[in-house]
């Protein structure tokens, strides 16, 4: 039963970051759909080396657990960035690059 | 090592203007001098040594270049590219006395100048497939500098022009090429030309037509002619006579070496279309001169038209074709050449182009009017000349396999004539426009760079075998080959 | 390389090159130091045509011997026979060459006086000795190919001459209407000589005998034809005749020289040196042609006013004779008239020089009465115009009545209207002499009482001509049994002189003289008044030569420029810009507009890259800069990526 | 078994849904930390208690921190925008729609091995895996650890050079 | 330690020296205010990381650290890559005026942490290792392209971190997958498993694949995934740029082929889908390129078209075709660095990014109008210089691999390029300036640009050695 069902819930954590980070328009809600993609990832990990027995996946989780705090500091530093040079935190208000 | 001595004449010159500083113009100037007059001196001690009756390469150096690949550094004449040679080294020498009209950012232009200088004599020397492409676009950058920074009317459109049609040409060589090592592991073209009855028909077709494409573009072939007019007339004057005098006929050359010898097959399958091409060639570039209003577009369409005879002559498959596409590809370099000075000495005085505002200077300018009638005169086919000789050739060539092409090819004759004496009238007959009463004469220095090209304008219409003694060994040979004899090199 | 087909010994004399060698030095000298040579430039290019002149006769001997003196050389190739050229002198080509150097040298002599105070003198003393040379050339090849190298290179010199007074708009478009007109009679030359090469594969005029024996009669008619073709553009018959009266424009020496005597008389030769190709079927064309110029140039002449025009149409017309001859098959005699041709008119051509030299003008309406004043001038026109109307028993009378009795023995018909021909020219050329020397002086613009008679210079020269035009139809008469016939090979020759030609003739020549009196110079009417209007009609056409000129200029010429100005249009709008269309498929996007203008306005971008611009700013616009619709790109990808892979 | 399974994927994914579509910024990243717990107790339930600690840990404890942080300092700026809070929601819900579909569909037609088929992980395997085998991965994270810190503070501390066009 | 750990170590030092001097080299900045004492460790770890690359041995076993990565002679090359990205990037990093002086000393640190990263992306052979080094870069690089203190910077790296996070994160579900449908992590044990994989199993890893291709196309910038590219350059500051135009592609070119070689069955059914974004790629990038005014973006859009033509050698999926990749991947790297060093100093110079500011170059510093319109054409393919030499063989491979139509949209793509490389020389040559002020590139701008112009011209002459040294390291073998 958890193999199917738990890979189900995944999908639809991954599904609802890739909705969220399409739809969502302040960059800090971006990053916290992009963490929903990353506990997908990492709860596939998880299930799967205990349906292996398979012990480098499951530090593959940790090191997803790492980097995603990695990842949502240099994203947060980013924003605070922009927040003070470009005077907003929308992501569709910053298109001063395009074409 | 003479030819690659050949070679290091204009690099070193060029490496040496480098090195100069760039207020010393008059240095700059003798050393592009030194440099072009001892390529010359170097392709006539070819010609000294050149022995016309034998079959092999002759000077032929070869060295391992890139072993992985099979490349080398292969380079040779034969009877079918010393002339072009010779063709290169002359105009080079004359057009670099013409260029003091160039007075700025001498010292780009003569480095430049001298590298494409090196361009061509390779692309001529090359005996390498991979060399020669090498060598083929080296040409294409300095040309496309020239034209653009010191050329005139919408220059930087034409420059553009010119880089990129001839660049999209290249590539489809490029790809053939390729296509052709991966198919025999060698560029060696004589090889390839030996195992040329080898490779089945499609492949040659395939391949035959790609290089037609990027000869075609250099030729250039109708349709493919757009960018001559513009580049040559937006070229400086050097710049204009090393393009028509050697660029277009490298295109020709490529012919010759390399689509006719190694895909014997496929040129003979193409050959009507050849054929087609070079009456489309002859006939239209002569009508589309006919309107022209600015002399030097006069000029380049005309060679539109000329060398549409060397692609006649090339499709007759026969001695006497062939020997005529060479010849008028030797003939059409000195002629066009100095039409295109001519042009440069007229605007160098004038600022103007436009025919329709000269008038009646044949008064005002003695030396300038014989010079003019006369190379109009080679120009339009004039027996004792020599384009008459080449012309003749390419169409006697021709007339037996594609007889009705070069039926209406005899038409362009006629149009030929009618546009140069237009010229002759428009410029030099009628009554004096009194706007150039104070027209002054050629210079010294610009009868020097003519009057060499005259001679030899002259001396090869009374006695062409000068020139086909040397090219018709090596003609003969490939003729041979194509049609399906064993080739013997 | 021998040619074992010469009629006895072939000679090899390198010798033979001096010929055209001596005038093509002159022209060198002239050239480049014609202007250091100044007034005796002249004598450079008159000693240089004596030298030729004493070459010629000094080979008389050998050839009326009925030997061949030839020299040869590889050309175009170094082993193929064929492409091996050479000189060669047989009866034919002597007799030309005696008519070039002959009458050269006279010209040359009166073109001293004529061209004297030119500032260009040397110059035109220069292009006489190249044309001298090119025709010397012409007529001495052995080769088609060297035939047309001297064919094309007296073309040119006739340009050259032509336009000699360049700034006269006139003059200078009356030389690139000769040259133009004739190198499209060239052509068709050209294209006899590459048949000729690819059926027979020989080009020497001595081989045309056996090439004969190979080729099947059709395609020696077309070569026939063809090399036709070329001999009706320089000897200006019909249709290629236009040039012809234009080049007038040029000095009057060019034209007796040039235009009268010899050049274009080379298409006669050119058909009488190959007269074997042709067949029955192509001498019909030759005959045809020739009479359909014979009298079209007649009746034209008639109606004219200039002088040199009526001499020109009158060339024509007797140009028209001798390609009827050749029609008939009888070289001997058209080359006959050739000769006897090129003294009367060339002195008919000096005369008039004359006459305009003294007079400064040449429409008949402003001369008059000159015989006072310029005796010796009337008296040796007079002679020539004899000559010409064939009145027995100057030279015209034993060449033109050697044509009447070929004629007569092949189409009886055509006797007739070869009379009707002589009667128009004597009418013609005697309604010129006539108004010009006879009759009172005119006295509007003053010109003609002024007149005085020509310097030694050129009087002389027109006197020897004057020998020649009385006495030179000797060489063909039977009097001294047809020494001519013997030289150019032709043992038919009729006994005796022919008493109802000789009888016809005259009555044709005074029929003529009639008319030129009468309706020439007393204007009268002969016409009952009920065909006037008619006859009026006929006069406008003939006197405005037909509206040959206006037909060619709104039917050949105007459609060709705007053929030119046509194609380089569609050089310029269809093939450069043939990749536009595809770049057109981009713009729809009403986003790409501003873009549109600014390609346009840039320069840098032609077809194919306004084609790729167009697509690289409609991709640029899928840019749009904000990051969720990117992110929404990379979505949609890996959906679609992953639907397409996993099928 | 099979309800707390229930429970916590009920719960995870109702977090997962408020994530992505609440409009106040600051309760959809206390959803987030919601959907963190609920993975967390999967991973108890997946017999992995130190992933879960960890998580829990790192996790809520340091990141969802962070975030809470970085929200209340840009404030200012999102509260005074007036626009809407999601933006292309129906083609983003049918991309996320179609790629959840080609996801199942494929997972679907698979057939798990039985489960569990292993003994499960424990700590002291792990542990001993983390220092033998992965030390290398262990060296690289701290370096991306220094790197990501340092980086940060130098563009997040560093004042602007000028004030930015408007 | 174990044996295996000292063994593995010394062929691993050079990466070692690089972390350790990442790692200084960021203390460094910290501590001292002027970037000089930074700059000099920099260089100095650099070196020492060089001379280690040079003496380090080929491992008896290809497995280091327990076949996590892989030292073989294909990483060789790459790790030369990386280290020469770096070097280059530090030379352009000095020279800049951009960067502000005190945030130089931490850029340079991360640059360093990019090599290594840069270094493991090709090395991986596990994907654990593949994700740490792919983010190792991604991270550090998202920071240094939001180190300019204006807006245009901020949102660059906004974008790109963006971009990147759901990219990776995409990727790292796919690896997911892959893990669920054959348990296994090592890139060897995963070709075992994957061989096994049949029916629905099969068809599940493609989608795994398709997943993680996102990730990596990310990386080198291939259609569709390429979006992010052009506005993270024109943001980054110029060495920035100049950095991830190079680095990043190889290593991810590497990755990638490594990956595909883990995946070798998968590699048919993927092959069409390939080479159809390769055709994109590099349509996408010449095209786009034609209509851009900045000169980074118009770089970017060249170096999406330059990686259209490096995945050639990818498609062509030959042991030619890997050779022929890897010479471009030398070739690039001289070519690109060389142009971005010209745009470093004219930036330095007039402050402007737009191509007008190149007008008349050749008059204001003719060295560098020259050098400039070397690489330009290098990157055109004009021979005798070896961005030609690299398309010559890449175009080989093509139709060595029977793959004729992709060497003609190569061709046809060439032609298309030429047009906005000629249009730079064009203002550099033809269009006079405003102003006549000499641009005088600083010392380490001459020495970058030395270095490439002379690799470029030199080895296009005789790229025998390179050539020679290239296909004793390119192999089909990856594993």
């Amino acid at each position: 039963m958890p193999v199917q069902s738990l890979l189900l819930l995944s999908h639809a954590l991954f599904c609802l970051g890739i909705y969220g980070i399409l739809t969502r328009r302040h960059a800090i809600g971006l990053l916290l759909s992009i963490e929903l993609i990353l506990n997908a990832a990492a709860l596939n990990f998880v299930l799967f080396s205990r349906a292996f027995g398979h012990v480098q996946a499951q530090a593959f989780a940790l090191f997803i657990i790492a980097l995603a705090a990695c990842e949502a500091v240099v994203g947060l530093a980013i924003i605070i960035r922009l927040s003070r040079t470009a005077k907003t935190v929308f992501a569709d208000h910053v298109d001063l690059l395009k074409g | 090592m003479a030819l690659t001595a050949l070679l290091a004449c204009p690099l070193v010159g060029m490496l040496l203007i480098l090195a100069l500083p760039k207020t010393a113009v008059k240095a700059i100037r003798s050393v592009a001098l030194l440099a072009t007059g001892a390529a010359l001196l170097g392709s006539l001690q070819l010609l000294a040594f050149f022995q016309p009756g034998r079959t092999q390469v002759q000077f032929q150096e070869k060295l391992s270049w890139i072993p992985q690949l099979n490349i080398f550094y292969t380079v040779g004449v034969d009877g079918i590219s010393l002339p072009m040679v010779l063709l290169t080294a002359l105009l080079s020498f004359l057009a670099c006395i013409a260029s003091t009209s160039i007075t700025e950012r001498q010292k780009e232009y003569y480095a430049l100048y001298l590298l494409l200088e090196v361009g061509m004599l390779g692309t001529f020397l090359a005996l390498d497939l991979f060399l020669f492409y090498v060598f083929w676009e080296v040409v294409l950058v300095p040309m496309y500098l020239m034209i653009g920074i010191w050329g005139g009317g919408r220059r930087e459109y034409s420059a553009f022009k010119f880089f990129v049609y001839t660049l999209a040409g290249s590539l489809a060589m490029l790809l053939a090429i390729l296509a052709l090592y991966l198919r025999t592991r060698s560029f060696d073209m004589v090889h390839l030309a030996a195992m040329g009855h080898t490779l089945d028909l499609g492949f040659q077709q395939l391949l035959f037509v790609a290089f037609f494409l990027g000869f075609a573009i250099k030729v250039p072939v109708f349709p493919f002619h757009t960018w001559l007019p513009d580049a040559h007339v937006d070229a400086p004057t050097p710049g204009s006579v090393l393009l028509a005098g050697v660029l277009l006929k490298m295109g020709g050359y490529g012919f010759f070496r390399i689509a006719y010898p190694i895909f014997p097959e496929g040129a003979q399958w193409f050959g009507g279309t050849m054929a087609l091409l070079g009456m489309i060639n002859i006939v239209y570039g002569a009508f589309v001169a006919m309107a022209q209003t600015d002399f030097k577009r006069l000029v380049a369409y005309s060679s539109v038209s000329h060398m549409g005879f060397v692609l006649l002559g090339l499709a007759g498959l026969t001695a006497e074709g062939w020997n005529g596409a060479m010849f008028q590809m030797f003939s059409h370099g000195v002629i066009t050449g100095a039409m295109f000075l001519l042009v440069g000495v007229l605007y160098d005085r004038a600022h103007t182009r436009n025919l329709e505002e000269f008038g009646g200077l044949g008064v005002r300018v003695p030396v300038y009017a014989a010079f003019l009638i006369f190379f109009s005169l080679a120009s339009l086919g004039l027996p004792g000349l020599s384009g008459f000789v080449a012309e003749f050739l390419a169409l006697i060539g021709a007339y037996g396999r594609w007889t009705w092409q070069t039926t209406v090819s005899v038409l362009g004759v006629v149009v030929a004539a009618a546009y140069m004496l237009k010229v002759i009238r428009q410029v030099l007959l009628g009554p004096l426009n009194t706007r150039w009463a104070a027209l002054p004469d050629m210079t010294g220095r610009e009868v020097i760079s003519l009057a060499p090209l005259l001679l030899v304008v002259l001396a090869l219409g009374v006695y062409p075998l000068l020139l086909l003694q040397i090219q018709d060994t090596a003609l003969q040979q490939v003729i041979a080959h194509v049609l399906g004899q064993p080739w013997q090199r | 390389m021998d040619h074992a087909a010469a009629p006895a010994v072939t000679l090899t004399l390198p010798q033979l090159g001096w010929i055209p060698a001596l005038p093509l030095l002159a022209f060198t000298l002239l050239l480049f130091f014609g202007r250091r040579l100044g007034r005796f430039s002249p004598w450079v290019a008159v000693a240089a045509l004596a030298g030729a002149l004493g070459i010629t006769l000094s080979l008389a001997g050998t050839v009326f011997h009925g030997h061949r003196v030839a020299v040869s050389w590889a050309w175009l190739s170094a082993d193929a026979p064929v492409w091996s050229i050479g000189l060669s002198v047989d009866g034919l080509s002597w007799l030309m060459l005696f008519v070039v150097t002959s009458i050269g040298t006279m010209i040359a002599l009166y073109s001293m006086g004529y061209m004297h105070g030119d500032p260009r003198l040397s110059r035109f003393f220069a292009y006489l000795s190249l044309f001298c040379a090119s025709m010397l050339l012409l007529v001495l090849a052995d080769h088609f190919l060297l035939l047309y190298v001297g064919w094309e290179l007296v073309g040119l010199c006739s340009y050259l001459l032509i336009s000699f007074w360049f700034e006269k708009p006139e003059a200078a478009a009356a030389g690139r209407k000769a040259f133009i007109t004739t190198r499209i009679g060239d052509t068709g030359l050209l294209l006899g000589i590459l048949l000729l090469f690819w059926t027979a594969h020989e080009l020497h005029f001595s081989q045309l005998d056996a090439v004969r024996a190979h080729l099947s009669p059709g395609l020696l008619t077309l070569i026939s034809v063809l090399i036709f073709l070329g001999a009706a553009g320089k000897s200006a018959q019909i249709p290629l005749h236009v040039w012809l009266p234009d080049a007038m424009e040029g000095p009057t020496p060019v034209s007796a020289l040039i235009h009268a005597a010899t050049m274009v008389a080379a298409g006669v030769y050119l058909v009488a040196r190959t007269l074997p190709l042709f067949t029955p079927e192509s001498l019909q064309i030759v005959l045809t042609i020739g009479l359909l110029t014979h009298l079209f140039a007649g009746t034209v002449a008639l109606t004219q006013t200039d002088i040199k025009r009526i001499l020109a149409y009158s060339t024509l017309s007797q140009l028209g004779l001798m390609m009827v001859a050749l029609g008939l098959g009888a070289a001997p005699l058209a080359m006959f008239h050739l000769g006897t041709h090129a003294f009367f008119k060339a002195l008919l051509f000096l005369g008039a020089g004359s006459v305009i030299h003294a007079a400064h003008a040449q429409e008949l309406g402003q001369l008059g009465g000159l015989r006072k004043t310029m005796p010796w001038t009337a008296a040796l026109f007079f002679i020539a115009a004899v000559s010409m109307s064939g009145l027995f028993p100057l030279s015209g009378f034993w060449s033109k009545d050697a044509i009447l009795l070929a004629a007569r023995h092949d189409h009886p018909w055509l006797l007739w209207v070869l009379l009707g021909g002589a009667a128009m020219t004597t009418a013609y050329i005697f309604r010129v002499y006539l108004r010009c020397f006879e009759g009172t002086a005119k006295d509007h613009h003053g010109a003609t009482p002024h007149a005085h008679e020509s310097p030694m210079i050129m009087v002389l020269p027109m006197a020897m001509l004057g020998l020649g035009a009385i006495g030179a139809g000797l060489a063909g008469s039977p009097w001294l049994h047809h020494p001519l016939f013997r030289l150019l090979g032709e043992t038919h020759v009729h006994e005796g002189v022919d008493v109802p030609i000789l009888a016809w003739s005259t009555v044709a020549a005074a029929l003529g003289l009639g008319l030129a009196w009468v309706v020439g110079v007393q204007q009268r009417y002969l016409l009952p008044p009920a065909l006037r209007p008619l006859g009026s009609q006929l006069y406008r056409l003939a006197a405005n030569k037909y509206y040959v000129d206006e037909l060619y200029d709104r039917f050949l010429i105007r459609p060709f420029l705007d053929l030119a100005r046509g194609l380089a249009g569609f050089d310029q709008r269809v093939i450069d810009g043939a990749v536009n269309g595809a770049g057109r498929v981009g713009w729809g996007l009403g986003e790409l507009k501003a873009w549109f203008d600014q390609a346009v306005v840039d320069q840098l971008v032609n077809g194919l890259a306004r084609t790729v611009r167009g697509a690289g700013a409609t991709l640029r616009w899928i840019q749009t800069g904000i990051v969720q619709q990117y992110l929404f790109v990379v979505v949609m990808a890996v959906v679609v990526l992953s639907a397409l892979l996993r099928r | 078994m099979s309800i707390a399974y229930g429970l916590l994927a009920v719960l995870t994914l109702l977090g997962a849904v408020w994530v992505v579509t609440l409009r106040n910024l600051f309760r959809a990243a206390l959803s987030l930390g919601l959907v963190l717990l609920g993975v967390a107790g999967l991973f108890i339930l997946l017999e992995a208690e130190f992933l879960a600690f960890v998580q829990i840990l790192v996790y809520v404890g340091a990141i969802l921190t962070l975030v809470v942080f970085a929200i209340m300092l840009t404030a200012k700026l999102h509260a005074s925008s007036a626009s809407p809070a999601s933006r292309q929601t129906v083609p983003a819900a049918a991309a996320a729609l179609g790629l959840f579909l080609v996801l199942v569909s494929t997972t679907n037609a698979l057939t798990w091995p039985d489960y569990p088929a292993a003994e499960a992980v424990s700590l002291a395997a792990l542990g001993q895996e983390l220092v033998k085998t992965l030390v290398l991965p262990f060296e690289v994270i701290s370096l991306v650890f220094v790197a990501a810190m340092v980086g940060a503070i130098a563009i997040a501390a560093n004042p602007p050079m000028k004030p930015p066009p408007s | 330690m174990s044996t295996v750990l000292w063994e593995s170590l010394s062929a691993w030092w050079p990466e070692l020296i690089l972390s350790l001097g990442a790692l200084k080299v960021i203390l460094a900045g910290v501590w001292f205010k002027s970037p000089r004492g930074a700059l000099t460790f920099a260089w100095l770890f650099v070196a020492a990381a060089a001379a280690a690359l040079w003496v380090a041995p080929v491992p008896p076993s290809t497995d280091v650290f327990f076949g996590l990565i892989v030292c073989d002679p294909f990483s060789l090359v790459f790790r030369w890559l990386a280290l020469g990205s770096v070097a280059i990037t530090l030379l352009l990093m000095s020279a800049s005026r951009e960067l502000p002086l005190s945030l130089r000393g931490e850029g340079m640190g991360l640059l360093l942490a990019i090599g290594v990263g840069l270094m493991l992306m090709a090395e991986a052979n596990h994907l654990l290792m593949a994700y740490l080094a792919m983010e190792l870069v991604s991270l550090s690089a998202y920071l240094l392209v939001g180190f300019l203190r204006d807006a245009r910077s901020s949102e660059a790296a906004l974008k790109y971190l963006l971009f990147g996070a759901l990219a990776s994160g995409i990727m790292l579900f796919g690896m997911s997958l892959l893990f669920a449908l054959t348990g296994q992590l090592s890139f060897p044990a995963l070709l075992e498993a994957v061989r096994g994989l049949s029916g629905p199993m099969a068809s599940a890893l493609l989608v795994a694949v398709s997943l993680m291709l996102a990730g990596l196309a990310f990386k080198i910038s291939m259609v569709p995934f390429h979006m992010w590219t052009p506005d993270a350059y024109e943001g980054a500051p110029a060495a920035v740029t100049a950095l991830l135009s190079v680095g990043p592609k190889a290593a991810g070119l590497a990755l990638f082929l490594r990956i595909m070689a883990a995946l070798a069955p998968a590699w048919p059914a993927l092959a069409p889908t390939v080479l159809g974004l390769t055709v994109l790629t590099m349509t996408l990038g010449n095209v786009v390129a034609l209509v851009q005014t900045n000169v980074k973006r118009l770089l970017a859009y060249s170096t999406i078209g330059q990686v259209g033509y490096l995945l050639i050698g990818v498609v062509a999926h030959t042991a030619l075709g890997h050779e022929a990749l890897l010479l471009y991947l030398v070739a690039y790297l001289f070519m690109n660095f060389g142009a971005f060093a010209c745009v470093v100093a004219v930036v330095n110079e007039t402050g402007s990014e737009s191509l007008e500011a190149f007008r008349g170059l050749s008059k204001r510093a003719p060295a560098l109008a020259l050098s400039l319109a070397l690489f330009l054409l290098s990157l055109a393919g004009i021979p005798p210089l070896l961005g030609f030499f690299g398309k010559f063989l890449l175009f080989q491979s093509a139709l060595d691999a029977s793959q004729a139509w992709l060497a003609i949209a190569g061709a046809v793509n060439s032609a298309v390029a030429l047009y906005y490389y000629a249009n730079l020389i064009r203002l550099m040559y033809f269009v006079p300036s405003e102003s006549a002020r000499p641009v005088r590139p600083a010392a380490a701008l001459h020495v970058a640009l030395g270095l490439c112009a002379a690799a470029t011209l030199l080895l296009g002459l005789f790229p025998g050695a390179l050539l020679e040294w290239l296909s004793a390291h390119a192999s089909l073998n990856l594993l």
